[in-house]
């Protein structure tokens, strides 16, 4: 849902500001199971991309391997994937992004991709601050090998073998805000309506951004018993603000109320809006976030939407200095120092 | 006990003790002697530790530009105290032994058939030096005067140096003029000089430097237009990615803007290293890594993937001795196998071999252009003696004219004029298909990239022909690589004997002069040098053409030759390796007695 | 049409979609023909996915016991909509097709030299069931009650599958035999039966079992001793940790105390599991991990250290078809080169290939002997094939009287005795050291494990020598090794033809089938198959005493070839690859064909 | 320090309880830079074990790579040691303990080793709660391979080749308390008198312990502008409070001032006596000890001592219920099923 009502009754039948349709977003048909939270958050990628004019070959998608590493074949097919190995998107993407930084980086991993073998890389890329969005398709189990507790499965949470998982669970949202990554949400793939809006806002960060999405696993994890059940996620979620996102040229035309909302401008201009549902913390204060999260776990409650947010920290470029054109445009005159400077180097070395 | 008067043709080693300074001080002698216009050939053997263990430094002269590593020390600056004993005892009867001998020596080491030149260094130092670091460095300073004496190097030379080394701290050069000429004066005053081993200018140095492996390297991946580079430290590489990076401060650096033309990343490992080469690479940026063995055990799974999914990586494996963390500190040429045939399932990689820090400039370089070409893993694999050591080799050339191969990727333009793109698609019938950038056409050209079975269009399938006529063309893709890699090197103008002589890397020097010893004594051997896997058709009509090949490396199992065997199916009988693996570079006498012993009994029995 | 009858030589084929519970029918059918006495082969042909696309399982019933894949269906069961037309098209003429016909065929479906056999399996089922996902598992029993009665399988004996099935939900049994006489009668009633292809009663099964080639992996680590095991979850592995897990909750399991004797961990990634496999083998425990083709890329830095410091590893390779991540459902045998040559440096590994189930149980076991004797790395290579099809293989045997060979570990009272303790001393001439446990001994015994180089004493060191002594005690080693890894299997008396076949692991059921049908249409020739890496004396003796051998192997790049060719310096003009890459198990008719070919142009040369 | 006073004068050159000298647990010779903080950290591992009278050969020491990683042939010559590839000690420390449970774990590591190349091994060795000392010895780079910045190296903080690190530092305690480990400590090779108690109490404590040593490295950064200075880290460390340890038939012969400390009781009795000195927050409540720690970040102290303890939480033999007996030491009729149950085995495949 939406708070920028649209003035036609049929948007996804009309091109956007960019001239794409809606379904110039998708991707092929989906093989993953049916129900599967996953094909949910695909489809929000889609209406995120749709929404803020994205030009479909400007966004790179990458993701490692399982179910959840799959969806990139199911959204934007008009935008080069990369569908790489298990754990170590994190690494294709800071390569990608270092040979171009004009194009817009979406990574989608799962909580077995990320938290058990990519979970270096996951820690490694928060901490360089790449401009990526990074989004973790978490069902608490290993879908795609069919169904075993993944790192991020809580305690206790059962899954469809019926065995209770001994083991703590590794919350990524946590371990991001302790990496001070730069954007920090979680949300539901159940709930579009905040789903799509982070998405966009993330997508438009200048920095990392983590959207860590409970997504059900139909198959192996949606049992009685499963802490990432629809039902469970359903009963145990709490919305943090209403969040809504809002491109550069829309800013003005927009009507908040003041008192209850809060916003939060990006690197281009666009604006991050929170309607302070559950007022209690600052989303750009750090600590409070901490505090806030810690609070949530202690009392069983799943905390959704933006977490943390810094607009300010530099990016990877940012902090090496790379030159304003990307660095697979550079020509060989650019790059070549020449024989003049050989000679002389030759020299130092005589 | 004298052995008369040698010119030019000795091997001098210093003793010393790690992290102390010496470094330094060796290496500017070294420069001294190639700058009285000498082939020269430095090789330091040091620990793998920071600081207070032994580690020497060896110089061989060889006006015959012999040099490869040789046995026997004539002549060793001894100033390390824990191996005072088996210094002396390594030194060659007739030999030198130059020491501090502000301490006497034990009775137990005089040996009555090597000179002592006994010279009081720390004392002279701290007499002329007030600073304790300074007297500490200084003292190396002394010895390289003195020895400058003792051997005749021209005083100036090494005046030079100092000049050019602290042309920016010009403060600091009368006080290292002064610990020259402490040392020298000592010399003069209390020794007859020159020595037996001397040296004397010559004029063999024109259109040569004198350089390390890694540092050629870097000038060539600079050179040939990297410009994202990604790594993570270990011996014997990590200066590879460093010269790299201060290179590129001044000549990637944009002057209008101040900001960098080139990312250099220090990865959290191997693996992150690589996978960022990948992402570069996929998304159209020159991208590199350079690592050692353990680092390519680590990159295994993604190599797979860049063959399969035919992405541009261009790889330096600087070799040490292995298996495991091994002898991290010595040169082995060990990585054969575990590096071409690197991943799981059917796979293998191009590799180039280069012999000297030249061959290094042009490889490097020409990894990145091989590796957008052919659309794979392109390694370069050096080692710890190449790349860690000065040698003495030619000065960097670069063709004003050459312009970097890119290989075939389809602009926005192209891309408009076709018909259909098939990312996987043998349009060229050259096994090597063509790939676009993402970001270069709104609406054209984007496909997806994966370690799965695909077909010509980049989808995945699970069919087995579809697989199995994608993977055949990529042997098709290596036979065309035949044709792209550098050519062997022959060493005679045509074939003239039964026998064959197989080598690669930095087993060359020493090769060469096994070959002049070999040709004097016994008999003359044709000989190859292999520069790349895989092999081009004249590496399979030399072996054709003898009746036995001595295949000469520096690993335990004889690598090459069992790739050479797999890739040429060649008969093994054919193919005599001749081994070293002990960390130490092979030396002329070790590769003259086992192929002399071979046909030796080869003759006695035929 | 008609082509007479053939009795217990027929492919049935099962088209399904995953996920809907077909495979629980589909192998109760297959054990009712195996319960009929009869050799059967089954295999699964499914995607990389979880549910909703098409899978196809395969029964080959052969009387002669051929078990291989063979091409050529005569009877297919069609219920995936998606797949009708090219599963039409599939079958044999004369063939048979079962569908639901529900819904009527497309007139391009028809085809005139097939039998079509329609059957309303969902409205039957409908009709009979109320609940949804009742009415989708009940049809799918309800086309195995149609089938029995087609190919004359007694109905009794799929009632005692239910049975047996059902022993703990007794409750579920009469629906069960519900849906299988609807099926049964349907079929009574509409059709003429049997087929022309249909089983007979046989009595061929005694001393045979039906399982798949994990279960009987977990099984023989199991009976070998494993008490921990550390995995990551890859198709086509899995199942091993989790069978061997099930299997240990029962008899693993401390009845007194309720704790478990084992100690199972799901890891991280590869390298962690891997790592503790070392750690837990240095401690004295057996241990093992699974995995497949990526998990032995990510391990490859590992399996050197437990190279080179000698630690015992048993690691099960699964493989499936690659590079990279290549075709994850479907099988091949490519990871042979990158296992026995995992890791950088010279390192090769001992490794065991079983062609059965059987053989799985008892190589597994053996790992775990061999690894402790010969304190390495020993990997078992299986297949997606071997590993996750059931197979008619004989029942799994244990020698009561069979003890763990624990190799060469010092006790206390051993430290007590010895004088001096090496770790890595060569005491016995073999090239194998003696370890201890850590906490053996209050003061004796005590080491320093480390993948650097080291001494006898397993002290650091950087000498050369030593280091030499060490790698080559290590190929020592080897030389052992081969006297104690299982012998290959020969499959006549004498040998008494020129030519030789020579194969491994899954390929052996289509290879004996291709021996007969070579040895009555063209030519008798020798086999071996081999069953370990290192080669014992057996395999050379066989490759000598043959003029032209045929290798026969699953990857593109006959790397078995290859490995013999290296290990056993044969000339690889002798040696002639027969392949089969394409991800599905090789047929005999493919062996047959090959090699005909080969043979009838030698002649004509000849 | 200790405030246990021994009652003779020379305890190195008197047995402990177990009968051994100090110098039995001494090893060779260090060839580490002379001034290297990690020479310290050995040190204070021979002075901890020699004081809480272990037996040698009951304790396994285990590293990765590094000149940290190197120690563990400085101490403990008469344990079994295992200095293994880099990053990775954890697994063979996992699989170690996993084959006997009875032994002690030490294991040795760099902030290298441990925070860039081991982090996902750290991160879920963590999570498995596994019962050992792991020590970080932290000098902010990378030793072996001559001064490299590592992970945990300071924002700005300038090594010896002048560069000021750009990247944000990954503070391994902040993380353990992320991932809920059960005893987290910070110190410093400087001081003796809190390393030493926190390694007997690390020692003693049933589950995973963690103790960040920052140890600087004298060769390649230890230059003003270093974070990781001996200057630096004298001037801006805090003590969070005293640390003593209490080995089980100890604790009733000590006298302490019930209001200014606190005690926790271990596994085996024995005590970690925490005299506060700054008595801000309840070691034993992670929440507070969050709180503490990012205080402290951002007021740029280094806050040491004792942080995080939590001596409940079974470790992963409690998780995974293995026998009391060593599974090293189960015998073949232990794990062997026999011929007969292998006819039943065999019959439900018929
Ligand atoms: C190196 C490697 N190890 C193991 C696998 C097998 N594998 C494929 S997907 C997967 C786990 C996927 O779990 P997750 O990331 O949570 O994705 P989901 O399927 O749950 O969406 C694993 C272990 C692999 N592909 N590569
Ligand atoms: C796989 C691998 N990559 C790289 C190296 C090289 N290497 C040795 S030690 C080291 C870093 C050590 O840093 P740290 O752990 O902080 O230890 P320190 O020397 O600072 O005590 C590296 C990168 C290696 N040994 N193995
Ligand atoms: S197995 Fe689970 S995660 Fe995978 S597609 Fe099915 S529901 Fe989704
Ligand atoms: S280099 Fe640094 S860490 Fe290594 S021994 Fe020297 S001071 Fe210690
Ligand atoms: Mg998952
Ligand atoms: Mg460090």
């Amino acid at each position: 849902m939406s708070y920028l009502k649209p003035a036609f009754t049929h948007p996804q039948l009309q091109p956007n500001r960019v001239g794409y349709l809606k379904k110039d977003y998708e991707g092929v048909i989906s093989t993953l199971c049916a129900g599967c939270g996953h094909d949910s958050i695909s489809a929000a990628i889609v209406q995120a991309c749709y929404d803020i004019d994205l030009e479909p070959h400007r966004l790179a998608k990458l993701s490692g391997i399982g179910c959840s590493s799959k969806t990139p074949a199911y959204f934007l097919s008009n935008s080069h994937g990369f569908n790489s190995v298990h754990g170590r998107m994190p690494s294709i993407a800071t390569g990608a992004n270092l040979a171009n930084k004009n194009l817009i980086y979406l990574g989608v991993s799962g909580d077995g991709d990320t938290a058990s073998i990519g979970m270096g890389q996951f820690v490694h890329v928060i901490r360089r601050n790449l401009n990526m969005t990074y989004i973790v398709m978490n069902n608490g189990c290993y879908g795609l090998t069919k169904g075993q507790d993944s790192a991020t499965a809580d305690h206790g949470s059962i899954n469809k073998t019926g065995q209770p998982n001994p083991f703590q669970a590794i919350d990524l949202v946590g371990m991001a805000l302790e990496l001070n990554a730069s954007f920090v949400a979680r949300s539901f793939s159940g709930d579009k309506s905040q789903l799509v809006p982070l998405i966009k806002a993330a997508l438009s960060h200048q920095g990392f951004s983590l959207i860590d999405v409970i997504s059900p696993c139909v198959t192996f994890n949606n049992n009685a018993g499963s802490t990432k059940s629809y039902d469970y996620v359903r009963e145990y979620m709490q919305q943090t603000a209403q969040v809504d996102f809002v491109p550069p040229r829309k800013a003005l035309s927009v009507d908040y109320d003041q008192d209850q909302s809060m916003e939060v401008t990006l690197f281009d201009g666009s604006e991050i809006l929170l309607t302070k549902l559950k007022p209690e913390w600052d989303p750009t204060d750090r600590h409070s976030a901490v505090n806030r999260i810690n609070n949530a776990k202690a009392n069983g409650e799943i905390l959704t939407g933006l977490i943390y947010i810094n607009s300010e920290a530099p990016d990877l470029h940012g902090l090496l200095h790379t030159t304003d054109t990307p660095l697979n445009q550079l020509q060989e005159q650019d790059l070549c120092p020449g024989t003049t400077v050989l000679e002389s180097i030759n020299d130092s070395f005589r | 006990m004298s052995t008369g008067v040698r010119v030019n043709d000795f091997v001098i080693r210093f003793s010393n003790v790690n992290g102390s300074g010496s470094a330094s001080a060796n290496s500017m002698f070294a420069k001294a002697l190639f700058r009285m216009g000498l082939p020269i050939s430095p090789k330091n053997i040091f620990p793998s530790n920071i600081q207070g263990l032994p580690t020497w430094y060896e110089i061989r002269v060889s006006e015959k530009g012999y040099l490869g590593r040789r046995e026997g020390i004539d002549l060793l600056i001894g100033v390390n105290p824990q191996t005072l004993s088996e210094d002396i005892a390594s030194i060659s009867p007739g030999g030198y032994f130059v020491y501090d001998n502000s301490k006497p020596l034990y009775e137990s080491d005089i040996r009555s058939d090597i000179h002592y030149i006994g010279i009081p260094m720390m004392r002279l130092s701290m007499k002329h030096f007030k600073k304790a670091r300074l007297q500490q460095l200084f003292k190396n300073i002394i010895y390289v005067g003195a020895l400058a004496v003792l051997l005749d190097v021209d005083m100036d030379v090494l005046y030079g140096i100092v000049d050019d080394r602290f042309k920016k701290k010009p403060k600091l050069i009368p006080s290292n003029y002064e610990a020259l000429d402490i040392g020298a004066q000592y010399i003069r005053q209390n020794y007859e000089t020159p020595l037996n081993i001397r040296v004397e200018k010559r004029d063999l140095t024109d259109g040569y430097i004198l350089v390390d492996g890694n540092t050629a390297t870097a000038l060539g991946l600079l050179y040939g237009g990297a410009s994202v580079a990604a790594w993570y430290p270990i011996t014997p590489s990590t200066s590879i990615a460093k010269t790299f990076e201060s290179y590129a401060k001044v000549h990637r650096h944009d002057k209008k803007t101040g900001k960098s033309n080139v990312a250099i990343v220090q990865a959290e490992d191997e693996l992150a290293a690589i996978g960022m080469v990948i992402g570069a690479s996929w998304n159209g940026a020159r991208s590199f890594t350079a690592t050692s063995g353990a680092g390519v055990s680590l990159m295994s799974e993604f190599i797979g993937l860049a063959y399969f999914a035919e992405i541009p990586v261009t790889l330096i494996n600087v070799q040490r001795g292995g298996p495991s963390t091994g002898m991290p500190t010595r040169t082995q040429q060990a990585d054969l196998i575990s590096s071409m045939y690197a991943s799981h399932g059917d796979t293998k990689h191009v590799i180039l071999l280069p012999s000297t820090p030249t061959e290094c400039f042009h490889y490097a370089a020409q990894c990145l252009d091989l590796a957008d070409r052919l659309q794979t893993v392109v390694m370069m694999l050096s080692d710890l003696d190449i790349g860690m050591n000065d040698h003495f080799t030619p000065a960097f050339e670069w063709d004003e004219d050459r312009k970097y191969d890119r290989g075939k990727v389809l602009s926005a333009q192209d891309l408009d004029r076709i018909e259909t793109f098939g990312r996987y698609l043998d349009v060229d019938g050259d096994g090597i298909p063509y790939r676009t950038i993402p970001g270069t056409h709104p609406t054209k050209g984007s496909y997806f990239t994966r370690g799965t079975s695909h077909d010509e269009y980049a989808k995945y399938t699970e069919k087995g022909d579809i697989y199995v006529n994608n993977v055949d063309r990529l042997l098709l893709k290596w036979e065309t690589a035949k044709t792209l890699v550098p050519k062997p090197i022959f060493y005679q103008n045509e074939l003239t004997s039964d026998h064959g002589m197989i080598f690669f890397g930095s087993t060359t020097y020493a090769t060469l002069e096994a070959i002049d010893v070999l040709q004097e004594e016994v008999i003359h051997i044709d000989s190859m040098r292999i520069c790349a896997i895989p092999f081009n058709q004249e590496v399979l009509s030399f072996i054709d053409e003898h009746k036995l090949i001595f295949v000469i490396e520096q690993n335990r199992d004889g690598q090459m030759r069992s790739i050479l065997i797999n890739e040429l199916n060649v008969d093994p009988q054919k193919l005599v390796s001749v081994l070293n693996y002990d960390g130490t570079p092979i030396t002329a006498t070790a590769i003259y007695e086992q192929i002399a012993a071979q046909i030796l009994v080869a003759e006695s029995i035929a």
